[in-house]
């Protein structure tokens, strides 16, 4: 009878666990002061230390905690932040900051110059791999002349180098700075569960205008499929990047808000590969794919389409005239095809990295389309890391969908890499009248000039058909109606200073 | 004290009802031995575990009267049963390896009829558990109380039985086969202690059996009993003197005798067609990792010779040896001391008729083999002579297409005979090849043999623990103790003029003379 | 005690052959830890610099070597995506998919054996074939279905638990139970189905056996027979089949704790593949690994234990 | 006893062979492009035209489950075909001999059994590209530990048959006992681990697709279009539930296909 009493004894232990799960259904207490929970898709970085944060992710969440010389806005202006003011030479070599009073580090430490210093000295060490940011090597000498300002004198005249100023700054004496954050942001760290939250709280004396929400946690939700699981139940409260089908599943206690993406989604063609090597297939292809049908099929029509390697975000260097250039016409298409030597098309193959679910679904309906002209996409899901080794570095595709955003404000981080001689030209675009193009861009220093020459740019891109682009995807933020306040940034930022808690 | 009128049992298992058992009647008082004889598959089994109340499968239909001391057995309620099963009427079933529980301790399971049907203490049950085992005349009870049934030779199992049946002192002791399994000297011993308890304890034993020689030295009223039916019932002796129908006097003819006057073959002037000379081997028993393990011997210098149309018989016990020689002779065991001499080809016959016949294949594919192995010969030829081999062996050539499965014990040992002559060997060994057959069908495979041997000069080496079938089929014989040779010589100067003590025990407890 | 030193070594054997297999895998998979860690905006000599910090320049042999000295001395290395050591980023994950496969090892031994016993005792009555044919579904789900299903019938429909609302056993022990109770669930669903469909099969096997039938006349009842005699014999092949789930368990919860959103082994293991983070991955993998092997050997030596046949074997 | 075993096969054959029939009329005729994409049909409700609605892209689930249950199908059978050939051959061979061959083999077993099939798959779709095929071929290596050791176990077991030993008596090769006398015994065993190994690989193949690295789209497998229709769960939840139903059906088929066999 033994075995009997144990197999009883173990049945009520699991009507135990059960019972349990009734009481402890509703939320997990209400604490007094404000809070909220926000999803992220992937987890933050382990290391505190801002200069080694390399994930947009990552750059996402600190752009709370640390603050640089100057700070962009949701326009896209750079403010100034630490330092009050600045003024650049005319020649745009010399930089002139002077440091704002009273600001404090979390610790309470004052800011000082040789805080500035040390921080800008951290990021232009050559050997350092991790922590070098490209632009600071061209620094010829950072002085104080006084506790109140910095000069940063260049080697050669760099007109977009301010851009560069939003590197963050910590704390000289900080000796551990992976480990112990501490910023002068309107949040400071609290901790963080690798792979499950990453907490921070209202820094209570910030220089600037103080946070509304006093408690903050970034929950990893790492699984897309469950977003909408965990917004419904009321498991996290705000979750950015969501898909429009995503947006249309969830309850009515979510305002739903519409921005861009800020990231250029096109057919990347590589260049160097037939028949990719010829213009007029190309340019059959743009005219084959119609971008809104794109749209309707995999965002309910959201999205804003775009003719080249710019979004909208940029202000003054977007030209929304290039997105018609090409409109759907599939006899020219075949005309085209025929020309280059393609009267019955052509097969090849679209590799995709499986973990973006929208640009698998935009190279599905990529492939439906073209079959209008008979050209047949095969598509290949591969790993995310395998498309950086394979696609990005090693240059191994036919033709590959995905997005690219602009790591700052500056127009060189999207049109850099099309010069013929880029590290990052993946496509392998070779135009010299490009390359010619950019130099002049690179070389002006009067604004106006530089925003033609990009403009160039932009234009020769588009008639070389280099890439079939797409569109600058729509961005949803799904915002529990309790909260408010939420502004878009042309940047991958998160600002929660700006959240704020709706009084019914 | 018991009455069983006109009992009938029925199947309703498979589509058409099959009855297994016609109006048995039995009567059996207070102290009684009574012996139910038949071949396999009479219904003496059935009946008996109807009378034990075992047959409760909802699928039998069971007719008629039993009435134990009054109440009816057939009609009473299960728990009515329930009350009997152990304490008044009990059973020991033929096969002691597997009616132990192997899990469980044997003092537990002698003690569980007293936990059932007495309120004893755990000492008291200990106590009586204790007798039990020592009535059944095990060595050391306390020592088998602790041990696990695995642990135990067969015989001391069958012992354990007995005692686990006896510990309530039941009125009646139904005995199904107990000895079948067991070795010819065990048998005995278990025989008389089932005597001695029939005296001591006044158990009244139902004993059943197929060994009509066994029965005689038990039990004084037999009933024989033929596809169902009672064919005969009276006085052991009477039976045995004079029996009054066809089917037991054929029972009783086919029982092999051992007459003096047996007239010996002359071999003097055959060839001889093989050799063994100090055959020894043993067994590496490794007990563990990397240990070399002791080196078991098992055959201490065998010599022997075999001439053509020879039956040499060779008898021991089990574990004496008999199957490694055998296997060594045929080639199946490599590593052996000593010589063998012999042209011709060795092959062998099998004791298990269930395991010697590749079940997925057809006998007339089976009978091929050995031919296609041999080559050289077309498919017409090779048909040509699977079905002359098949009427040699006496079975008609429709078994070609049959599957080993849908054959009967002797049909398959028929074919199994056939298989090992397929490639005209020499020398035949037969390794207990009929002591799975019911006696009547072992009459005729011996027959067959010897027919056999006549017909194809053959030389066989007729392995067996059965003395009284080596009588009747060898020309010369050799007892076998513990891998040595005891003994050599003509059936009648083994039987007879005996000189090892071995030898006589043997002889005896087979009850050759009885 | 022989046999116990035979099994020991023939466990490490696997495990090295474990750990060599995986070494194995990763040079064959494409895609690189420095360009994981740097990303897309690192300039190649950076890369270079830090493949050369990562040491994974050597040939393959010596960084095995490198790798099986170091994990011997119990040291796991360094993971390449995160800073802390392997051996933190474990300690904290390891609880929970542990807490995972004992529940529902739990929940398989406590509802699968008395139900087991029950559709045995009551062999071909109506319970039975409706017990079977429920059996035969649920066998047939895949684990992320029913854990999907799941979500969806306690989750939403029936409010029992907060999909995805996951809480740390060290904040708040009985939450993070009552939660943990679903994805172990889902896990042990399909298992529940098969050991009792086992130890159905196991017992009416059993019930054949003579020994039941001298259990019978010895003038036990059904019930008796049942739990004293044959239930002993029939649990020792269930006893293997657990053994052999354990390690099933393990693998489900992989694919379960994507479902629900648990930071387990699984997810740590999945990222760090997609990573290319090899100290994580190898330590993760060898440790799943070295628990199925202890696993499997724990349930021969109580399977020894339990069977006298065999136990008596290695001691003659 | 006798009623219940034809009750398996009954219901065994209807499901398994209902779905094969499903399957093979896929083969030929299909109501609709499973590929075509129609914007007007995005997540189209179940109607006469679409018995079981449409999906994300508008086409038609009900075509794409009858083409993604031809490649689970294809995908299970291709598994089951190497797993069962190497692991007999393997098993047959260690069961057979064994001696030191035996104990190697079994420690590699071992040891392939206590490695995650996703490290595998991972492994063989890396390094030959993804694709059914080498879906097969990283599934049937992950299952050939499980058959070898069914084999091995039954080796041991029949080569003491007495029948085994006669063969041996006449002079017969190993090679010819081992597959043409002990093979056919075997299958008493087989069948049924054929089917439930049939079972796994249809299981293991929708969990791969559900972790992104199974069959490619635009291909559809029963498993792919389940992790698709995840995401889609509340506005389209006919488009998971129609491919769970389906590789439900075909494993309950199979497996009790499998019982009724094993207890004829």
């Amino acid at each position: 009878m033994k075995k009997r009493s144990i197999s009883m004894l173990l049945a009520v232990v699991l009507t135990l666990a059960l019972a349990l799960t009734g009481c402890s259904g509703e939320k997990q207490g209400e604490s007094t002061d404000s809070q909220i929970t926000i999803g992220i898709p992937q987890d933050v970085e382990e290391s505190l230390d801002p200069h080694e944060a390399v994930a947009a992710g990552t750059e996402e969440v600190f752009f709370n905690i640390y603050e640089g010389l100057v700070k962009p806005d949701s326009d896209g202006n750079l403010l100034p932040a630490l330092a009050s003011d600045y003024t650049i030479s005319p020649d745009k070599t010399v930089f002139t900051f002077t440091l704002r009073e009273g600001v404090k580090f979390h610790s309470g430490k004052e800011l000082t110059v040789e805080d500035v210093v040390y921080s800008i000295k951290r990021c232009s060490d050559p050997d350092d791999a991790v922590r070098l940011k490209a632009a600071f090597t061209s620094i010829a000498s950072i002085e104080t002349p006084d506790d109140k300002t910095v000069v940063i004198t260049l080697t050669a005249p760099n007109a977009d180098f301010l851009c560069e100023m939003d590197c963050p700054i910590i704390p000289a004496t900080n000796e551990s700075p992976s480990t112990v954050s501490d910023g002068t942001g309107p949040y400071k760290f609290v901790s963080h569960a690798l792979q499950e939250n990453f907490i921070v709280e209202r820094f209570e004396d910030y220089w600037g205008e103080p946070a509304h929400i006093k408690n903050v946690t970034f929950k990893v939700c790492a699984n897309p499929d469950s977003i909408v699981m965990e917004l419904n139940s009321g498991s996290i409260d705000m979750f950015a990047r969501v898909t429009s089908t995503q947006a249309a599943q969830l309850n009515d206690d979510f305002n739903v808000l519409e921005g861009t993406m800020n990231l250029v989604q096109a057919l990347y063609l590589n260049n160097a590969v037939k028949p990719f090597d010829d213009v007029r297939v190309r340019q059959a292809l743009c005219y084959a794919v119609d971008k809104q049908y794109v749209l309707d099929m995999t965002s309910d029509g959201y999205g804003t389409p775009i003719g080249s390697s710019m979004f909208p975000a940029f202000g003054k260097y977007y030209m929304p005239e290039l997105a018609d250039y090409y409109t759907k016409d599939i006899d020219k298409a075949k005309q085209l095809l025929a020309d280059a030597g393609y009267e019955d098309g052509f097969t090849f193959t679209i590799k995709a990295p499986s973990n973006y679910t929208q640009h698998v679904e935009a190279a599905q309906v990529v492939a439906d389309v073209l079959k209008e002209i008979n050209v047949t996409a095969k598509i290949e899901l591969i790993e995310w890391e395998t498309w950086l080794s394979d696609v990005y570095a090693g240059r191994d595709f036919e033709a590959t969908v995905v997005g690219l955003d602009a790591s700052n404000l500056a127009a060189s981080s999207m049109l850099l890499r099309f010069n013929s001689d880029s590290s990052k030209n993946f496509i392998n675009y070779n135009n010299p009248d490009y390359d010619a193009a950019y130099a002049r861009a690179e070389a002006s220093t009067d604004e106006e000039a530089r925003t033609a020459a990009y403009k160039e740019c932009e234009r020769i891109l588009t008639e070389t058909a280099a890439n079939v682009y797409i569109q600058d995807m729509a961005e949803f933020v799904a915002l529990n109606k309790k909260y408010a306040g939420y502004e878009f940034y042309p940047l991958y930022v998160q600002d929660v200073a700006k959240l704020y808690i709706v009084e019914e | 004290m018991l009455e069983i009128r006109d009992l009938n049992i029925e199947f309703h298992d498979h589509s058409v009802p099959e009855t297994v058992v016609y109006d048995f009647d039995l009567s059996m008082e207070e102290g009684d031995i009574v012996g139910i004889v038949g071949e396999s598959g009479s219904g003496k089994t059935m009946s008996a575990l109807a009378l034990c109340g075992l047959l409760a499968r909802h699928d039998m239909e069971k007719k008629g009267k039993i009435l134990f001391e009054g109440k009816e057995l057939l009609t009473c309620s299960r728990q009515e049963m329930r009350a009997l099963q152990g304490k008044e009427i009990s059973i020991i079933f033929q096969e002691p390896m597997t009616s132990l529980n192997p899990v469980k301790k044997i003092g537990w399971q002698v003690e569980e009829a007293l936990r059932l049907h007495t309120d004893l203490s755990k000492e008291e049950c200990y106590e009586r558990a204790i007798w039990a085992l020592r009535e059944a005349e095990l060595a050391e009870p306390e020592k088998v109380y602790g041990q696990y049934p695995h642990e135990l030779s067969g015989g001391m199992r069958q012992r354990v039985m007995i005692a686990a049946a006896i510990v309530c002192k039941p009125k009646i002791l139904v005995a199904d086969e107990p000895t079948t399994a067991l070795d010819v000297t065990i048998q005995a011993q278990i025989i008389k202690l089932l005597l001695k308890l029939n005296e001591e304890q006044k158990t009244a034993i139902l004993f059943i059996s197929h060994d009509l020689s066994l029965v005689r030295r038990l039990c004084r009223r037999v009933v024989v009993m033929q596809n169902g039916y009672i064919v005969e019932q009276g006085d052991v002796e009477a039976i045995f003197r004079s029996p009054r129908e066809e089917y037991t006097k054929r029972l009783i003819a086919s029982i092999p005798s051992c007459d003096r006057g047996k007239q010996e073959k002359d071999l003097d002037g055959a060839l001889e067609v093989f050799r063994a000379e100090d055959i020894a081997a043993g067994y590496r028993a490794s007990d563990g990792l990397f240990g070399k393990g002791v080196e078991k011997e098992v055959l201490k210098g065998i010599s022997f010779s075999l001439k053509k149309g020879e039956i040499l018989g060779l008898v021991g016990e089990s574990g004496c040896g008999k199957s490694t020689l055998a296997k060594i002779i045929v080639g199946l065991k490599g590593d052996y001391r000593g010589r063998l001499t012999g042209a011709g080809k060795v092959r062998m016959v099998f004791q298990d008729p269930y395991g010697s016949l590749n079940p997925a294949k057809s006998v007339g594919w089976l009978l091929e083999e050995p031919l296609r192995l041999q080559g050289g010969l077309s498919k017409a030829e090779r048909h040509r002579m699977v079905l002359e081999m098949l009427k040699k062996v006496g079975l008609e050539e429709s078994i070609a297409e049959r599957y080993p499965r849908q054959l009967s014990g002797g049909q398959r040992q028929r074919v199994c005979i056939g298989l090992a002559l397929m490639s005209r060997p020499e020398v035949l060994v037969a390794d207990e090849a009929v002591s799975a057959l019911d006696v009547t069908i072992q009459a005729q495979i011996l027959r067959l043999l010897a027919q056999l041997r006549d017909e194809m000069g053959l030389a066989i080496l007729f392995i067996s623990h059965d003395l009284r079938v080596v009588y009747q089929i060898c020309d010369r014989v050799m007892i076998m103790q513990d891998g040595e040779i005891v003994e050599e010589g003509t059936p009648r100067k083994v039987y007879f003029e005996h000189s090892h003590p071995y030898t006589a025990q043997l002889l005896e407890a087979s009850g050759v003379f009885g | 005690m022989k046999y116990v030193g035979k099994k020991a070594l023939t466990m490490l054997l696997t495990l090295l052959l474990v750990s060599f297999l995986v070494f194995l895998c990763f040079t064959v998979i494409p895609g690189d830890p420095a360009v994981a860690k740097l990303g897309t905006e690192a300039s190649p000599e950076a890369l270079e610099t830090l493949r050369e910090e990562m040491g994974l320049n050597r040939p393959f042999m010596v960084r095995y070597t490198d790798w099986l000295l170091s994990f011997v001395r119990g040291d796991l290395g360094e993971s390449y995506s995160y800073e802390s050591s392997v051996g933190e980023l474990l300690v904290d994950k390891v609880p929970i998919t542990i807490t995972m496969s004992l529940m529902s090892m739990l929940m398989i031994v406590a509802v699968s054996i008395p139900l087991g016993l029950y559709v045995a005792h009551h062999e071909g009555g109506v319970v039975d074939r409706v017990i079977y044919a429920v059996n035969q579904v649920i066998m047939a789900i895949p684990a992320f279905f029913a854990g999907i299903l799941i979500t969806l019938l306690f989750g939403i429909v029936l409010k029992l638990f907060v999909p995805g609302g996951y809480v740390s056993y060290s904040k708040d022990f009985g939450a993070f139970l009552a939660y943990m109770v679903f994805p172990s669930m889902a896990i042990a669903l399909p298992k529940i189905a098969m050991t009792v469909k086992l130890l159905r099969s196991g017992m009416i096997e059993e019930k054949k056996q003579d020994y039941v039938r001298t259990a019978y006349s010895r003038g036990n009842n059904t019930k008796g027979v049942l739990y004293k005699h044959v239930l002993k014999n029939a649990m020792l092949p269930i006893i293997t089949f657990l053994g052999m789930t354990f390690t099933d368990i393990i693998a489900g919860s992989i694919v379960v704790e994507q479902v629900f959103g648990i930071p387990g082994i699984g997810r740590i293991l999945l990222t760090s593949i997609s990573r290319r983070d090899y100290p994580v991955v190898m330590a993760v993998i060898v440790c799943l690994a070295a628990v199925v092997i202890v696993v499997s050997a724990l349930v021969d030596l109580l399977y020894q234990w339990l069977d006298p046949r065999i136990r008596l074997e290695d001691k003659a | 006893m006798k009623k219940k075993i034809n009750y398996n096969l009954l219901v065994g054959g209807i499901l398994a062979g209902g779905m094969l029939l499903f399957i093979l009329i896929g083969c030929f005729v299909l109501p609709y492009d499973p590929e075509a994409m129609n914007d007007g049909l995005r997540f189209a409700r179940i109607s006469p035209a679409h018995p079981f609605g449409c999906d994300n892209f508008g086409r038609d689930i009900f075509t794409r489950v009858m083409v993604g249950a031809r490649t689970t199908l294809v995908v299970a059978l291709g598994t089951v075909a190497i797993g069962a050939g190497a692991g007999t051959l393997i098993g047959s061979v260690t069961g057979y001999f064994g001696g030191w061959l035996d104990e190697v083999v079994m420690r590699v077993n071992d040891a392939l059994f206590a490695f995650p099939s996703i490290l595998m798959a991972l492994v063989v779709v890396s390094l030959l590209g993804s694709g059914k095929y080498h879906v097969i071929l990283a599934l049937g290596i992950a299952f050939i530990p499980s058959f070898a050791r069914v084999v091995r176990s039954q080796y041991l077991k029949l080569k003491e048959m007495d029948y085994v030993k006669n063969a041996r008596v006449f002079g017969c090769g190993h090679l010819r006992i081992m597959f043409v006398h002990i093979l056919p015994n075997t299958l008493g065993v087989m069948v049924p681990t054929v089917m439930i190994g049939f079972n796994n690989a249809v299981l293991a193949e929708a969990g791969m697709s559900y972790l992104g690295i199974g069959v490619q789209p635009p291909d559809a497998s029963l498993g792919r279009m389940l992790s698709e229709a995840q995401t889609y769960l509340f506005k389209q939840p006919m488009y998971a539930v129609f491919p769970g139903l389906a590789i439900i059906i075909l494993v309950l088929g199979f497996s009790l296909l499998a019982d009724g066999l094993g207890e004829k």
